[in-house]
């Protein structure tokens, strides 16, 4: 996939499939050295609130699973400053050990930097 | 122009599949060449050679073998997303000890690596998803 | 051919991969076990890194492919481990493959 | 330019919406599926922006009589601004 893709990130984790599938699909990219960059957006920042324990519901943790991506090389993320505002979730929270959050003001500018945005 | 497209969204659970078909056909139609269709979460029921719809209702698997004999489009279901959902070629079926082989013809499991090679191969990557 | 064997006097499912069908299973015993059918003769440079990843699987939730296993490694023991040559040399053919099997993490599924 | 296709109905999801937020100027829009319902002339097609599109299939199957102020397309038309426009995103 590699710098010229970016995966948007919109759903948020355990309702849908799609949120760990989207970071499977990020995962196995940069394993082969493709990695994407990724911007969480709309439901999708949810993935990037601490104190997930889905044991219950028979889920793995899909936050846990985000913070191994700095050792698959991706140590940056985009998040949308105005997805979160929304929410109520303050930046503070969102921290992803090992992971620098780049918060975006103008998402559209950053998606125009992309020849592919693979949404998930 | 070179277009590749990925399918989240299963046959007859919404209409996503459907667009999914038919902007696929438009995309030939039009002179372009299609790449690589990557079926990925719920769209890898794509790959099931086993639905059987009604005949009046739209037949979701015929067109896209058609698609494949004629313009040689790879068909490409994710193994991953497809191991969870049951759907299976025979060296699968029998390495995870399951009693049938569904895979159809024209389809090939395939890794994520081949989501990355379509985007990096292609000029446009189109996504059809949502139920 | 789906097997059972007996380890520690406790009867252990397997798969005709040989993986465990209960990743509970696992013990050091069955680890030994699992080697001896990939022709691997556990040392302590193998159990460093079966350790490893299995303390990755439990921060993580994931087993690793290989290139976060020779970086994960590679913090925690040292540059000179964290090559994947090294890894080659402990658990041939595939680093990963094999030893997530013998760490007792779960199947692989051949995405990659 | 970015070319963004919304499936969503508005009344239902935020894809519509995250979308209006993220587009930038000189973007593209295309509704299709049961995003077409957003471009009913009796609904809130007036905040639409400039260059939205409208499936004329996905419109005509729901009955769905599109505003004036957007442009009905077909399949080819669409392949057409997808290679007018990069990236392509998907919002559903």
């Amino acid at each position: 996939m590699s710098t010229h893709t970016l995966a948007l990130c919109r759903q948020a984790p355990y309702g849908s499939a799609l949120a760990r599938e989207g970071l499977e699909a990020v995962l196995a990219a940069a394993a082969m050295d493709q990695a994407p960059d990724v911007l969480f957006l709309g439901d999708g920042v949810f993935q990037l609130t601490a104190d997930q324990a889905p044991q219950e519901i028979g889920q793995k943790s899909l936050y846990r699973n985000l913070q191994a991506l700095p050792m698959f090389g991706v140590e940056r993320i985009y998040v949308c400053r105005q997805s979160l505002a929304d929410r109520g979730i303050s930046t503070e929270s969102i921290a992803v050990p090992g992971i620098e959050v780049e918060l975006v003001t103008d998402p559209g500018a950053l998606l125009a930097r992309y020849q592919h945005v693979l949404s998930f | 122009m070179k277009f590749s497209l990925v399918v989240y969204s299963a046959p007859h659970a919404g209409e996503a599949a459907a667009s999914a078909l038919r902007f696929a056909r438009a995309v030939v139609d039009q002179g372009h060449e299609l790449y690589r269709v990557f079926f990925y979460a719920d769209g890898v029921h794509h790959g099931s050679a086993l639905a059987a719809p009604p005949q009046d209702e739209q037949d979701l698997l015929t067109p896209w073998q058609e698609l494949r004999q004629a313009n040689d489009v790879d068909l490409v279901v994710c193994i991953a997303a497809a191991q969870r959902r049951g759907v299976l070629s025979h060296s699968e079926a029998e390495r995870l000890e399951r009693p049938a082989a569904n895979l159809a013809d024209g389809f090939e499991l395939g890794g994520l690596g081949q989501l990355a090679d379509a985007t990096a191969q292609s000029d446009r990557v189109v996504t059809f998803g949502g139920q | 051919m789906s097997k059972s064997v007996t380890i520690e006097g406790r009867e252990i499912a397997l798969d005709k991969e040989g993986y465990l069908r209960n990743l509970d299973d696992w013990s050091p015993a069955v680890a030994e076990y699992m080697a001896e059918t990939e022709g691997v003769e556990l040392t302590e440079a193998h159990w460093e890194v079966l350790k490893l990843m299995q303390d990755f699987y439990r921060q993580f939730e994931l087993s690793p492919a290989m290139r976060p296993l020779v970086k994960y490694v590679g913090q925690q023991l040292g540059a000179d481990k964290g090559r994947s040559i090294y890894l080659m040399q402990l658990f041939p053919p595939s680093p990963a493959r094999v030893a997530s099997k013998l760490a007792g993490l779960p199947k692989p599924t051949n995405c990659l | 330019m970015a070319l963004h296709i919304v499936n969503r109905s508005p009344y239902r999801s935020s894809a519509l919406r995250d979308c209006l937020n993220t587009m930038a100027e000189g973007d593209a829009l295309l509704l299709i599926e049961d995003g077409v319902y957003a471009a009913s002339a009796s609904a809130q097609a007036g905040a639409m922006p400039a260059g939205t599109y409208c499936l004329g299939a996905d419109a005509d199957a729901r009955g769905v009589s599109v505003s004036d102020a957007i442009a009905r397309i077909d399949d080819a038309r669409w392949v057409a601004l997808c290679v007018e426009h990069t990236p392509v995103v998907s919002w559903f």
